[in-house]
């Protein structure tokens, strides 16, 4: 039974073995191969979830060492919901990368290559949340990091190898950063074992040495999370990815950063003698609020129309960050919630951008005036997941805020709680300029009224369109994560 | 009190609006038969009140209908609209029926030509139901209703002919009768508040332990609220514009009875609401009296400096009106008889003398003073009864101007106010310096090239002739048999005894 | 002076760091900035060994009879720096890669011409 | 007593039915025009016959909720109706089949007619779903919902002036949202939930000044939609939108949503003895008197008609609060009357708005000279509405507007006497020199009004009749008496149906 978690990480592993050798004739066979391994995957995680719902916290020691010492795969609430949160998109996104990357790689072998990619990315990203210590966390983090860079700098175009060359550079800064802390931190307290080392917290005596070690590990992975200062790879790699690898860098592999931060903040949580803790928790908090106020700034201010989402993630990350960094109930609730529905909401308006990019070959939006038109489901999947970003109910994203914003009151800080607002409030101008210029914008200069129908085909709505049901779905019934996670912060508290 | 349920008074108030189911066929086969009709109903309205007369002077009250606009429970807004009619209530739809008649006879010749006859008389019309809506409102919400219905009404009647000094004036009405009647509206919602009802007929609804000051604010709002329309000094802006730009009949119906409306109301609100015994107490009486001491002397100056015909007497109904004022604010039985009667006469010989004026025009005639010499030879009947009609308001003795002005005087000696006295005969001389030249103008002084060019064959038709010499006649009769039973007399009698609690 | 004679490893590792994060910040260089990370990740697997020394034993982690843990190093610190520089290997290899990507597209590897170019 | 049965269905089956009309017309959007109209007004029929189905079980002060499921811990989506509630629906939905059969020959000629029915639809539901909230955050949700509807509406004609009317609306409206949302949390934490509670939720014992920004909030967040002072800037530029949007949008629905909202904050959440406690009635009434005057010197000085009648708006809504806030019966009364009335006058204001527009092409005020002959059925409709909304004697407004005046009598606030009173006076202001203008001056030109098709001048009349029927009539208005009544009761002694 305990051996699923190995398996979902081994089968997309083997995935990106077999997909360069079946794939060398036809690309076609390495897409199947992926799919295969996504669905794989996935259905393993499925099952995988409901044991653990039923269950509880299940683990898995490689190799038989002892847990303090081996290598220790486990999965409890948390990170089941955000296995299926990230397998599902994952595997969203390999149906998507089909007809994407068709057109974006005319070369077969290239093709081949991205799909061995994001197999590693389908094997990497699940053994992070499912790593059971620190520096396991630390090697999937820095292959899927690998991985992603490989995927940004794929695309065609001259910008991306330097986004990527940036992207890589900067997150393998982040890397080492959180190699020391974890050194420190096993120094310190004698193992890198999440749990024991959540046991061991309590009884720490000499408090700063950890603390500094924890902090050098947030900053760590604040860079992989593009937290506000340490944003700086972001829009250019958001911007210049293929689209689907925009849809998994935006949705998923910065949520594994705040996810990192969120495993932090647990240990700092346990310490009982709170000297500078509240001290990172204030620095925390104000990082997350410039970003939130930042990122919305510099969406508002952007052209690009993948760069405005862009941007955005910066903003969301904030919220995340926020919530967690409160690491009040409700805080700590809305931040772990919101890592879910920023996953779904951002792929798919990541995806739907690509959509519209893959049709008509335009960026800004500018040149995007009146697609809504020529292309209504892509669109109409933008414009409906925009919703969520700004958090208007139902939709997903106003549940997080909402937590988040509790959070926020019941920490006693009622000026982030109006951050938070102001933020969503700011996102209000950015999505209105996307929806003008997709909407209301005259069409040829006004010229012409009718627009010929040339939609995106199917294989690339159909993921779309089930992520924008999703990201209004998991407004509407936010239940379903909810309990689980709100047994994890009680736990934890 | 006697009360006694008759539904006569919903259909006098709703009788004018029968014309309004005539009018729109009349008016395009012609539009005399449309005046015939609605003269015929002004008499007929004025028929109907008649019988009414022998019982409220017995002093019953004629109770017709309650209409509850707000159910009645916890929650009692007093949106009642109730109609009833006492002696006050009667006398005066009695007295605005018959100068609606006169009018409305005038009007036969008179607006033969006019544009928009439709809008003419349906308001024409419909004014007079509300002026009966306020003459028999059994509460100060009917009354208010029907009182800011009539404001309104009247604009189009000032504007009727639609130049741009018509249309200034009537502009210049609405912003004043606008601002009247959200004093009224501020007056009537104080009452609410004082008493904690709208009743009227109930001779003081006031509860005795109010206070003097909260008291003064209520008479000072009704003051200004309801002096609007009675053109109280600083409110009659309004009178001197509207009165020359309307066409004859509507300036008669304007200075007879919707003036009157602002007196009846007022006087409704000192005896029926706050009540003979609260204004005796609290000497509230020199509120109104001072202003209208005041309005007597200066508008009867103005009225003099004018050459306008119709804006001299716009003036003088300004003063006349303050004497009804006055003699309400007395509080002394014979000053309220003779303010009570007053209505009457000033109501009949002012419409008899804006008639005049208006069949002076219609015969090609000046409105100016100055262009009126030797008028008397051509037209002689009209400016006959310019003449008698002219004197009563001077109050030479056997006309009603005398018994109105003696019973005023009368009254102010019995409170021993000598100044009123001196000011009510500074008044009357003023009013003979004013009306007298006229007469004397037409009459006396040669017709020089001046006069306007009045053809000799005397343009006289019966239906302008007949109203002015009924109105001239009644002006004299009424002050020779004042007392006969139905004449402004008797009324006045049963009124202030019930006013004043006798 | 008692703690910087003992922990001389360490401070050595401190020092290697701050070098390699030197290089990283200052130099526009993209190769040297890699350097410079690769420095940074040299000072840390230094670290990392140097923790190894539990009891001050240094023998190999085979335990057999007679041998008390505490002669051996700790076996945790030294899998974890293998397997870091195997991903350093990987990383640098492919960031080196990009390098030369780079270098052919745009004749320079001067990041801030490079920003500028973007 | 809380009816069981199918009744209680009635409440998510209008919302429903509204919002999937606009997804059929959606989806036939490429049928002709005449199908999307058959089903517009199809469906504002059922929708009124629903809400209708509900009127014998809310004359009897019974009330009907239905719970969907639960959306964050004890606070759940679920529609309740009370009389409050109930008669904000129906003016929605009976304005609403007025509106759509306006739609179908204004609209004739639009480029989007689709575009046009779908959000229209998406907004009405909306605001069934408010009308039908059981507790503040399903308000808040379709309240938002609203906001996002109403913005495609706004920005219909795509020309840049409609759109940045729509952006100033959309910032408005969403820094509304966004206090609102704030209050919403404040409020969860210091009740545990957000239901409605006549006498209200919040607890004495919280801290004032938290209470009094909690107040501040909510007004932010409503204010902006029912357009209180500082907070009205967006609606005069709104009315770039087609007419019948801004009849239903900015005389009905849209703004009444935020009155509703303000009143069930007032009554439900705060409760007015708490209000009074910590003094905010005072404010409220200054803000709202404020509003009265301000909306209406601002109106005098436009010179577009729709403009014109938007600060009317701004100004006719705040009587509504007022009136309550007062906390008297007639004040509540009044309050709850005025907010039919209000709409049912500035509804046929705007309906003859557009028919004006539509048959001569006339939008400014000044070229109103002469219009009477012209098209005299439509002025003669405007008229009425016109003199409705002075508060003239024998229309519905002279009602409304008396009862206020009551109130605030009972009250003992004279200041608000002579606000109601003067606020009458400025509309009296700018309305009839409108009607001198239309009926007393002559054309500019010769040019004759267009015939007007039935399915235009039919709601024009037919709301200026009401106007009239509900002034003169009691037994038309023994309907709204008797919900006001049953609500004022409600609010005055907490009893709860």
């Amino acid at each position: 039974m305990e051996k699923i978690l190995l398996l979902i990480v081994i089968i997309p592993l083997m995935g990106a073995i077999i997909a360069p050798l079946l794939g060398q004739k036809k690309s076609q066979a390495a897409f199947m191969i992926a799919l295969i391994a996504a669905l794989l995957s996935w259905s393993l995680i499925v099952f995988l979830a409901g044991q653990v719902f039923s269950h509880g916290r299940i683990s898995y020691p490689l190799g038989n060492w002892g847990a303090s010492w081996g290598i220790e795969l486990a999965a409890d609430y948390l990170t089941v919901v955000l296995l299926l949160t990230v397998n599902s998109i994952g595997l969203l996104i390999t149906i998507y990368s089909y007809s994407y990357i068709e057109k974006l790689l005319p070369e077969a072998k290239r093709r081949i290559y991205y799909y061995c990619l994001l197999c590693m990315l389908l094997a990497a990203m699940p053994a992070f949340l499912m790593a059971g210590d620190l520096f396991t966390m630390f090697v999937y983090l820095s292959l899927f990091s690998l991985a992603a860079v490989a995927l940004i700098a794929i695309g065609r175009e001259r910008q991306a190898i330097l986004a990527g060359l940036r992207y890589l550079i900067l997150s393998t800064t982040g890397g080492v950063l959180i190699l020391l802390g974890i050194a420190l931190l096993s120094y310190f307290t004698g193992t890198m074992n999440l749990n024991e080392l959540t046991k061991r917290m309590a009884h720490i005596t000499n408090v700063k040495p950890v603390l500094v070690a924890i902090s050098i590990i947030i900053i760590g992975f604040g860079v992989k999370a593009a937290l506000f200062p340490l944003h700086l790879w972001l829009p250019d790699a958001h911007g210049f990815a293929p689209s689907p690898i925009s849809a998994i860098l935006s949705g998923i592999l910065i949520e594994l950063g705040a996810y990192g931060i969120l495993r932090c903040v647990f240990l700092l949580v346990q310490l009982k003698s709170r000297e500078i803790y509240p001290f990172i928790n204030n620095i925390l908090c104000w990082m997350s609020v410039l970003a939130i106020i930042y990122g919305a700034v510099g969406a508002i201010l952007q052209q690009d129309l993948k760069l405005i989402l862009a941007y955005s993630s910066v903003s969301q990350i904030g919220y995340i960050v926020l919530g967690i960094a409160l690491s009040s109930y409700y805080g700590l609730l809305g931040g772990m919630l919101h890592i879910i529905n920023h996953a779904v909401m951002k792929s798919a308006l990541f995806l739907s951008a690509g959509a519209l990019l893959y049709k008509t070959d335009k960026r800004t939006l500018k040149e995007l005036e009146g697609v809504g038109k020529q292309m209504p489901y892509s669109a109409g999947a933008l414009a409906l997941t925009g919703i969520a970003i700004v958090g208007i109910p139902p939709a997903c994203g106003f549940v997080s805020e909402w937590y988040i914003c509790m959070g926020a009151i019941q920490a006693g800080r009622m000026g982030f709680a109006i951050c938070v607002l102001g933020g969503s409030f700011l996102s209000t101008i950015y999505y209105l300029r996307i929806i003008n210029a997709l909407y209301f914008k005259p069409v040829n200069g006004g010229k012409d009224t009718r627009v010929a129908i040339n939609e995106a085909p199917l294989g690339m709505l159909v993921p779309i369109w089930i992520l924008t049901f999703a990201s209004l779905w998991l407004g509407i019934f936010n239940r379903w994560p909810l309990q689980w996670l709100e047994k994890m912060v009680a736990g934890i508290l | 009190m006697q009360t006694e349920y008759s539904p006569i008074l919903i259909f006098i108030f709703l009788l004018p609006f029968l014309g309004l189911a005539f009018y729109p066929v009349l008016v395009k086969r012609s539009i005399i038969w449309a005046a015939y009709v609605s003269a015929f109903i002004c008499a007929l309205c004025f028929l109907m009140i008649t019988p009414l007369i022998p019982q409220v002077l017995r002093g019953k009250l004629i109770v017709s209908s309650t209409i509850y606009f707000s159910p009645q429970n916890t929650f009692n807004p007093q949106m009642v609209f109730s109609l009833r009619a006492d002696a006050f209530g009667v006398y005066f739809a009695w007295v605005s029926a018959l100068v609606w008649l006169l009018a409305a006879v005038f009007s036969c010749e008179y607006l033969k030509q006019t544009a928009h006859p439709l809008r003419y008389f349906c308001l024409f019309s419909a004014c007079l139901s509300f002026v009966f809506g306020i003459a028999f409102a059994g509460n100060l919400f009917t009354l208010f209703i029907f009182y800011e219905l009539l404001t309104i009404s009247g604009y189009p009647l000032i504007a009727h002919e639609e130049t741009s000094q018509a249309k200034a004036a009537a502009k210049k009405y609405i912003i004043y009768s606008l601002l009247g009647d959200a004093l009224v509206l501020f007056t009537v919602l104080l009452v609410y508040y004082m008493a904690g009802n709208l009743e009227l007929h109930r001779r003081g609804t006031i509860p005795a332990q109010t206070g003097v000051e909260s008291l003064r604010l209520l008479l000072v709002c009704g003051l200004l609220g309801f002096g609007v329309k009675s053109a109280i000094m600083p409110l009659h802006g309004w009178i001197y514009e509207a009165h020359p730009a309307a066409p004859a009949p509507a300036s008669a119906v304007l200075s007879g009875v919707f003036v009157n409306v602002g007196a009846y109301g007022l006087i409704r609100l000192i005896y029926d609401v706050i009540g003979f015994r609260l204004m005796r107490q609290g000497a509230l009486g020199m509120i109104v009296v001072f202003p209208a001491l005041v309005t007597i002397l200066l508008t009867s100056i103005q009225a003099y400096n004018q050459d306008n015909l119709k804006r001299r007497l716009a003036y003088s109904t300004s003063a006349q009106i303050s004497y009804i004022l006055l003699g309400a604010a007395l509080l002394s039985p014979n000053s309220l008889q003779g303010g009570i009667i007053h209505m009457a006469y000033h109501a009949i010989m002012k419409a008899t003398l804006f008639l005049c004026a208006g069949a002076i025009v219609k015969a090609g005639g000046s409105e100016d003073v100055s262009r009126m010499n030797g008028l008397g030879a051509k037209m002689p009947l009209i400016m006959i009864a310019f003449s008698i009609a002219g004197l009563s308001l001077v109050g030479i003795p056997p006309t009603t101007g005398f018994i109105s002005k003696w019973m005023l005087a009368t009254g102010a000696l019995e409170v021993s106010d000598t100044g009123s006295v001196v000011i009510l005969l500074l008044g009357s001389l003023l009013s003979a310096l004013y009306i007298l030249p006229v007469i004397y103008a037409a009459f006396l002084k040669k017709d020089t090239d001046q006069t306007a060019d009045i053809s000799e064959t005397n343009y006289q038709p019966a239906a302008l002739t007949v109203p002015l010499i009924i109105g001239a006649a009644l002006s004299v009769l009424m002050g020779i048999f004042v007392n006969l039973p139905g004449f402004p007399f008797s009324f006045a009698r049963v009124i202030s005894a019930s006013f004043l609690g006798r | 002076m008692e703690f910087f004679l003992h922990a001389y490893y360490q401070i050595a590792a401190i020092i290697l760091f701050f070098i390699g994060f030197y290089l990283l910040i200052v130099t526009p260089n993209l190769i040297k900035k890699i350097l410079g990370i690769n420095i940074m990740e040299t000072a840390v697997f230094l670290f990392l060994i140097s923790l190894g020394r539990i009891g001050g034993g240094q023998r190999a982690p085979i335990l057999h009879e007679g041998i008390r843990w505490t002669e051996c190093v700790n076996p945790l610190p030294q899998h974890m720096v293998i397997l870091g520089v195997l991903m350093t290997l990987g990383v640098t290899g492919f960031a080196l890669f990009l390098v030369v990507k780079i270098y052919a597209h745009y004749r320079t590897l001067n990041s801030d011409k490079l920003r500028r170019m973007l | 007593m809380v009816c069981g049965g199918v009744f209680p269905l009635i409440l998510p089956l209008t919302v429903l039915v509204s919002y999937l009309t606009a997804f059929l017309i959606w989806i036939l959007r490429d049928k002709p025009a005449q199908i999307h109209n058959r089903a517009a007004v199809g469906s504002a029929l059922i929708n009124l016959a629903l809400v209708l189905c509900l009127l014998p079980g809310i004359w009897r002060e019974a009330a009907f909720s239905c719970n969907l499921f639960t959306f964050i811990p004890s606070v759940d989506i679920a529609f309740r109706v009370d009389g409050l509630g109930y008669l904000f629906a129906l003016i929605a939905s009976f304005y609403w089949l007025l509106t759509a059969i306006y739609s179908v020959e204004y609209m004739r000629n639009d480029k989007f007619p689709a575009r046009y029915w779908f959000f229209l639809f998406l907004c009405m539901g909306s605001v069934l779903g408010i009308a039908f909230a059981a507790n503040l955050f399903t308000l808040f949700l379709f309240y938002e919902i609203l906001t996002i509807c109403t913005y495609p509406l706004i920005v219909h004609a795509q020309t840049p002036q409609a759109i940045k009317a729509g952006r100033k609306y959309l910032v408005y409206s969403m820094a509304g949202g966004t206090a609102l949302m704030l209050s919403l949390v404040i409020t969860y934490l210091l009740c545990g939930h957000l239901d409605f509670r006549p006498g209200g939720i919040l607890p004495d014992s919280a801290s004032y000044s938290i209470l009094r920004l909690l107040f501040i909030t909510f007004m932010v967040g409503f204010g902006v939609k029912s357009v209180i002072f500082p907070l009205h800037g967006w609606l005069p530029d709104a009315m770039i939108a087609p007419t019948p949007v801004s009849a239903i949008l900015h005389a009905v629905a849209v703004v009444k949503a935020g009155v509703y909202g303000i009143l069930r904050i007032v009554i439900d959440i705060f409760g007015l003895q708490l209000l009074q406690k910590l003094h905010l009635n005072e404010w409220l009434l200054a803000l709202a008197g404020i509003t009265i005057i301000g909306g209406s010197l601002m109106a005098l000085r436009q010179t577009n008609l729709k403009k014109m009648l938007a600060y009317s708006t701004i100004s006719q809504l705040s009587y509504i609060i007022l009136g309550v806030v007062m906390a008297t019966p007639s004040g509540i009364i009044g309050g709850i009357l005025q907010m039919l009335y209000q709409s049912v006058m500035k509804i046929s204001l705007f309906f003859c708005a557009g028919a004006i527009y539509r048959q001569t092409g006339v939008s400014e005020i000044a070229d109103m000279g002469g219009l009477g002959e012209k098209i005299p059925l439509t002025m003669f409709a405007f008229s009425i509405a016109a003199l409705g909304t002075i508060g003239f004697p024998g229309t519905a407004g002279f009602i409304s507007k008396w009862y206020l005046a009551m109130g605030a009598m009972e009250a003992g606030r004279f200041f608000m006497v002579g606000v109601i009173i003067s606020g009458t006076l400025l509309n009296a202001g700018y309305y009839l020199p409108l009607l001198y203008k239309a009926f007393f001056q002559e054309s500019l030109t010769r040019q004759k009004g267009q015939a007007l098709s039935l399915l235009m001048t039919g709601p024009c009349l037919l709301t200026a009749g009401l106007v009239l029927a509900l002034g003169l009539c009691l037994w038309v208005h023994k309907l709204p008496l008797h919900l006001a009544q049953n609500i004022a009761e409600g609010v005055l002694y907490f009893k709860c149906p």
